[in-house]
């Protein structure tokens, strides 16, 4: 990277954790909490999708497991909201747990069957938690309010948004220079290749799951405070999990740049879309986006900074 | 009948053919040896139109046929029997016969055309509604073969007829190829068996990385010494 | 009020006395259930045939399914058309537009690296617009097929046959019966199938691919209409409902098989007997868990779908 | 790579300068804001409450406007999706710094916009849906009038105590949607079995999408049910209301949830939508004034014979927001919210008092679709038409 480069990178850095105390108006700083949301998911996902190429189409399942779990948690024990960024931790871990379990089988199936698998469990999750009554059932559950001012604790929510989100960017940067990046990379390449040059297929798979789940239910710890009202229909929505899956591919799914471009373009063109059409003729355009952008850059937008031609194949 | 001159093609940045040129007589049977990855199924692809060449032309009877689509190329009577058989392998043998008469003029005269294939290969008659995949090696290159009769060739070019054949089934296949020259069909074989092959064949190529090095006939290339420690070890 | 929220076992009340009741139920939930399912199996007949031929996963086959209703709905209103009929009045347009689509939007992404990834964003842009032009050009209102039969019903023995679920079975049943009979007995059905069998070598035969193309996609568009009217005769749909459809669509098309067309209408009753099943035996409440439960039970027993992807 | 980052950052820039500064221009007319679900799932609801706001607006301009000001709307489309909803409640309250919040729908995006309405002391004027998001403790939130569940079935419960004993139905089937305002509604059907003495012999919940009809209806005919509670919305009833007539069921009456007031019941149904019995918290054949003029409003514009419900909705919580603002003199907050706790409101739907929680006193009308049209059965002070009790048999 070049040097003005790294230096502007980290005023950016710099300039997004200032930003909440430079007193913008709160919106602000929600629409980034969420756009760093979306960041955290996509860039979770392509760990399994986009390294190892198991396209998972369920993975806002993760965050509303992480919701949930933040806010049992919260009700249960009658926390203090602030208590938030400890319990958080717990949502990751509950995510990553449910993540082992549904992974274990279902990362033995192939390309769609996996896509499939993974649809049908966060199917299943939304209509369960809807169906049971001690997750709040249809009426969903409340999270206490905090005890701060709006802006102080939308402020205080956004700097650890910011910082999941760049502990997660880093974690997936490394993963995809390291031998463990390599080795999923070869599972997409070619599993049974793979399996032959001792690559313990099973297990890099699994970990990457499960790695790609716990960021996800942090996330959704955040989230559940954020809204502080969830309902299966918010958090379990599937249209989360294809949006996840529609980011990452969209911003280019082989690396860990693509879902950085494809969650915040994405985020932002819709926004400003919305802010300036009428509201039907915005969802238009931004269909057209993806239609556009397909045409002439097939292999998502990283492509055309790469400058990389596509049709090798 | 075929005359290509100065051919080149590249696969990406690669040269896969460079300045090729040779000629294909009515009736007569031409082989082009060479090893792996010598450009021989490339050449074969050219001349189908499935690779569009870089320069040089292809002469078909006086017409230019570099640049055309498989589909004018094939119906002009230029048929491949593509390596590896490449059947397709869900369908029935009469579904497979079928689709190499897709093109109108062949479909008109299916019906006879297919009588006389499965006189030629009986064997394929008695299985007409099996599926493909489920037949052995030697009936698929047979179907192979007959697949591309049925498209009405005038010239047959054949890509390693024998390549997972036992000898004796890679005998009978040979067999099968002389009978269609002696009937009169114009053969280009591509084979890596340069011994068969130069045997057979009326003239024959040689192929290396990319080039011709040495044409004549068969039976002189058989003899030469540089062929015979090449290809034959010997 | 007390069952409300607690999972219990159904019971079977003793009040009516007859214990054939339940049995009745049961057979009942099963007919109604498989006559939408021989729908999704439509649904899915086309989307696997364009997955299987040409690697592209249309995301956006529910919408053409869903535009296809639309058309169908606005004849009947305007000149009583009855969606059956007003299907053959649509049918060129569904065709024909599917050929535009695939010759414009499709094709040129025949050039990138992942076509399975590609296509997807590809259509799932082409669903938000299709979706969102039904809404500005018609309304979001929710609309259903009045005719001359909604709300009637035959019976055979006990067993009641809703016309308007009973028209839509049969149409999806033809539908898939004319792909079946185009793929299996056509020349261009063949061609079709030797050209996802073997592009190359179906090239060289003279083939041509993008012809070829052209039409399976113009035929699944087509197909797609047909499930969608059929789909209208069933539910009420909106421009929004093409999500929904997918799913099961996607259900369908993964259990049966990719590019297995027979697999497909095979795996779309299944999906119907599934849940007509527990429809019957369990609380409603549970009966898309229990669906979606055993979906992912069969994926783990057998792997790769219920039936072998062939064509 | 390389250039990605800066061009990123310079389009985040961008986006920022053009957020922030596009819409908060003109300073001088009272700025009402918030989100609707223009499209997706809800879109057609949304549509109906946008009208009923803009209506509202154009009227009050006319008249000179809202403390001598005119009113200006910031409606942003929320896609259905309650994040989306939050984030707009806080861009209208943040950036376009409105002076007024409205009222959104649906069920679960109202639920999450309330808090942030709380948090940012606005008050919020909306349907609410059901009593859980009343009992949070949130003092700016008013339902005026609201969509409650538990209070949807007041104006049936209390008609069917003034049918003598004998004639009412004895058994109910009670199918209910799982979700907010199919559990609230499901919260009224208590009173079915202690003060009607209807015994519930099937209570089944089922998920949105309903899956098939059928065998709901066959059941309930098998266990002769003579009355039918459909708790849901406009596509699970249309199904329902579609199997009973092919099944041949013919209870003594059908109460279905909350799809029968949309227009498209009547006009996609047609006949196979008559007879079914619902509840309303306004109606356009109240006698409360405006409603007529309203009525002739929508006639011209759109061309259909009276208010759509929605229409009247959107109108309402705007007539409601508006005596806060007139009464209190004033825009800040906090006053209009005392003053509406503390006074009565006239609007289309009724006079209201709030209580403590936001709500006025638990009130529903009966509706009966008749001829393709809604009409009002109970109170009696209000009825436009007689009950058609039992329901005719299919024909």
């Amino acid at each position: 990277m070049k040097p003005y480069l790294k230096s502007l990178l980290f005023l950016a850095v710099a300039g997004a954790f200032a930003l909440p105390w430079l007193s913008p108006p709160v919106y602000f700083v929600s629409l980034l909490f969420v756009v760093f949301m979306y960041v955290v998911l996509a860039e979770s996902w392509v760990l399994i999708g986009g390294f190892a190429g198991y396209l998972s189409f369920g993975h806002g399942a993760f965050l509303g497991i992480g919701a949930y779990t933040t806010a049992l948690l919260m009700n249960h024990f009658h926390l203090s909201p602030l208590y938030v960024l400890v319990s958080a931790l717990p949502a990751g871990a509950a995510a990553a747990c449910v993540a082992a379990v549904i992974g274990y089988p279902a990362l033995r199936l192939r390309g769609p069957y996996f896509a499939l698998i993974t649809l049908c469990f966060a199917f299943v999750m939304e209509l369960a938690v809807k169906n049971l009554d001690f997750l709040g059932g249809p009426e969903g559950l409340w999270l206490k309010a905090m005890g701060i001012e709006v802006g102080l604790a939308r402020g205080i929510f956004f700097e650890v948004m910011l910082v999941l989100m760049l502990v997660t960017v880093l974690v997936v940067r490394r993963v995809e220079s390291s031998r463990f990046g390599a080795g999923l990379k070869a599972i997409k390449e070619d599993e049974e290749v793979a399996q032959t040059l001792c690559v313990d297929t099973p297990r890099v798979k699994l970990s990457a799951f499960i790695l790609s789940a716990f960021f996800p239910g942090v996330a959704g710890g955040l989230y559940a405070y954020y809204l502080s009202y969830i309902h299966p229909e918010t958090v379990f929505n599937i249209d989360i999990s294809i949006l996840i899956v529609l980011m990452a591919l969209f911003g280019g799914g082989s690396s860990y740049v693509g879902p950085i471009v494809g969650a915040i373009s994405l985020s932002l063109v819709n926004e400003l879309l919305s802010a300036f059409l009428k509201a039907e003729y915005a969802r238009v355009i931004y269909g057209l986006l993806f239609v556009v952008l397909i045409l002439y850059l097939p292999d998502g937008v990283i492509s055309f900074f790469r400058g990389r031609k596509s049709g090798a194949g | 009948m075929l005359r290509v001159s100065d051919l080149t093609v590249f696969h990406g940045h690669l040269m896969a053919l460079q300045g090729l040129s040779l000629y294909l007589e009515e009736g007569e049977m031409v082989t082009v040896i060479g090893s792996n990855g010598a450009g021989k199924s490339t050449l074969l692809n050219t001349l189908s139109g499935l690779v569009s060449p870089r320069s040089g032309s292809i002469r078909f009877e006086e017409r230019e046929v570099a640049g055309m689509s498989p589909e004018e190329i094939c119906g002009l009577g230029i048929v491949q029997v593509p390596e590896g058989r490449k059947l397709f392998a869900g369908m029935t043998v009469l579904e497979n016969l079928e689709m190499g008469a897709y093109l109108p003029g062949a479909r008109r005269r299916f019906r006879r055309e297919v009588e006389r294939v499965f006189e030629k290969f009986p064997r394929l008659k008695d299985r007409r509604h099996q599926v493909a995949g489920t037949l052995s090696g030697g009936e698929q290159q047979m179907l192979a073969i007959a697949r591309a009769m049925v498209a009405l060739p005038r010239i047959l070019m054949l890509d390693e007829p024998s390549l997972g054949l036992s000898p004796l089934m890679a005998e009978e296949i040979y067999g099968v190829i002389r009978d269609l020259n002696r009937d009169g069909m114009t053969i280009l074989l591509v084979s890596q068996e340069v011994h068969v092959a130069l045997a057979m064949a009326s003239r024959g190529y040689v192929l290396e990385n990319g080039r011709i090095v040495r044409e004549g006939e068969g039976k002189a290339l058989l003899r030469d010494p540089g062929i015979r420690s090449a290809y034959l070890g010997i | 009020m007390a069952r409300r929220g607690r999972f219990r076992p159904r019971r079977v009340p003793s009040r009516t006395g007859d214990r054939n009741v339940t049995g009745i139920l049961v057979l009942q939930s099963v007919i109604s259930g498989l006559m939408i399912g021989a729908i999704y199996g439509l649904l899915g007949v086309g989307f696997s045939l364009v997955w299987g031929a040409m690697k592209v996963i249309n995301i956006a086959h529910a919408a053409f399914a869903v535009l296809g209703a639309y058309l169908a709905y606005f004849l009947l209103k305007a000149f009583g058309v009855d969606p059956v009929l007003g299907f053959f009045v649509i049918l060129p347009f569904l065709f024909f537009g599917g050929m535009v689509v695939y010759r414009f939007l499709i094709f040129p992404v025949m050039r990138a690296r992942d076509i399975v990834v590609s296509s997807m964003v590809l259509t799932f842009g082409c669903a938000i617009v299709i979706e969102n032009f039904i809404s500005l050009i018609g309304s979001p209102d929710p609309r259903v097929f009045t005719t001359r039969y909604t709300g009637r019903a035959f019976f055979l023995g006990p067993f009641a046959f809703q016309w308007p679920q009973t028209v839509g079975a049969l149409m999806a049943l033809a539908g898939m019966a004319v792909l079946y009979v185009f793929l299996k007995k056509t020349h261009t059905g063949k061609a079709l199938r030797a050209s996802w069998q073997q592009p190359e070598a179906a090239r060289l035969y003279g083939i041509n691919l993008r012809r070829i193309s052209m039409i399976a996609f113009g035929l699944a568009v087509a197909s797609a209409g047909l499930g969608g009217i059929a789909m209208g005769f069933v539910y009420s749909f909106d421009p929004h409902t093409h999500n929904l459809w997918l799913i099961y669509i996607f259900l369908v098309v993964i259990l049966g098989g990719v590019g297995n067309v027979l697999g497909t209408a095979l795996a779309g009753l299944l999906i119907g007997l599934l849940n007509g099943l527990s429809l019957a035996f369990f609380p409603y409440q549970w009966v898309n868990v229990i669906t979606f439960g055993m979906l992912i039970l069969i994926l783990l027993v057998r792997p790769a779908g219920l039936f072998r992807s062939e064509v | 790579m390389k250039g990605l980052k800066a061009t990123l950052i310079l389009i985040l820039t961008a986006a920022m300068i053009l957020m922030g500064s596009g819409l908060s221009m003109a300073a001088k007319p009272i700025l009402i804001g918030g989100s609707l679900p223009l499209t997706g799932k809800f879109a057609e609801t949304a549509k109906w409450i946008a009208r009923g706001y803009r209506y509202w607006a154009e009227e009050i301009n006319k008249k000179g406007g809202l403390l001598g000001r005119p009113v200006k709307f910031i409606i942003y489309d929320d896609e259905s999706n309650a994040t989306k909803a939050v984030t707009y409640a806080e861009k209208a309250i943040t950036v376009d710094k409105v002076d007024l919040l409205f009222g959104g729908y649906p069920g679960t995006a109202a639920r999450a916009v309330m808090p942030v309405a709380e948090k940012y002391k606005m008050v919020y004027v909306s349907m609410g849906g059901h009593m859980k998001s009343f009992s949070q403790g949130y003092t700016y939130s008013f339902g005026g009038p609201p969509l409650m569940g538990e209070w949807w079935y007041l104006g049936f419960m209390d008609w069917m105590k003034t049918i003598p004993k004998k004639d009412r139905p004895k058994r109910a089937a009670v199918f209910t949607m799982n979700n907010p305002i199919g559990a609230s509604l499901l919260d009224s059907m208590k009173t079915l079995e202690k003060d009607l003495g209807i015994k519930i012999v099937i209570n089944e919940k089922y998920n949105l999408p309903l899956p098939d009809a059928t065998p709901l209806i066959m059941k309930a005919k098998q266990m002769k049910c003579d009355i039918l509670f459909s708790n849901g919305f406009f596509a699970d009833g249309v199904m329902t209301m579609r199997a009973a007539k092919a099944l041949n069921y013919n209870p003594k009456a059908i109460v279905q949830g909350v799809g029968s007031v949309i227009p498209a019941w009547t006009k996609e149904l047609g006949k196979d939508g008559d007879y079914v019995f619902s509840g309303t918290a306004l109606h356009n054949k109240l006698k409360f004034p405006g409603n007529k003029k309203l009525n002739e409003v929508v006639k011209k514009r759109w061309g259909l014979p009276a208010y759509p419900v929605y229409f009247g909705f959107g109108y309402c919580w705007m007539q409601t927001l508006q005596q806060g603002v007139e009464g209190a003199k004033s825009l800040d907050q906090t006053k209009i919210r005392d003053w509406l706790k503390s006074h009565e409101v006239h609007t289309i739907a009724g006079n209201f008092r709030f209580d403590k929680r936001g709500l006025p006193k638990p009130y529903n009308y009966l509706t009966q679709v008749i001829d393709g049209r809604v009409e009002l059965i109970w109170p009696l002070s209000v009825r436009t038409h007689d009950p058609v009790y039992p329901k005719p048999h299919w024909k």
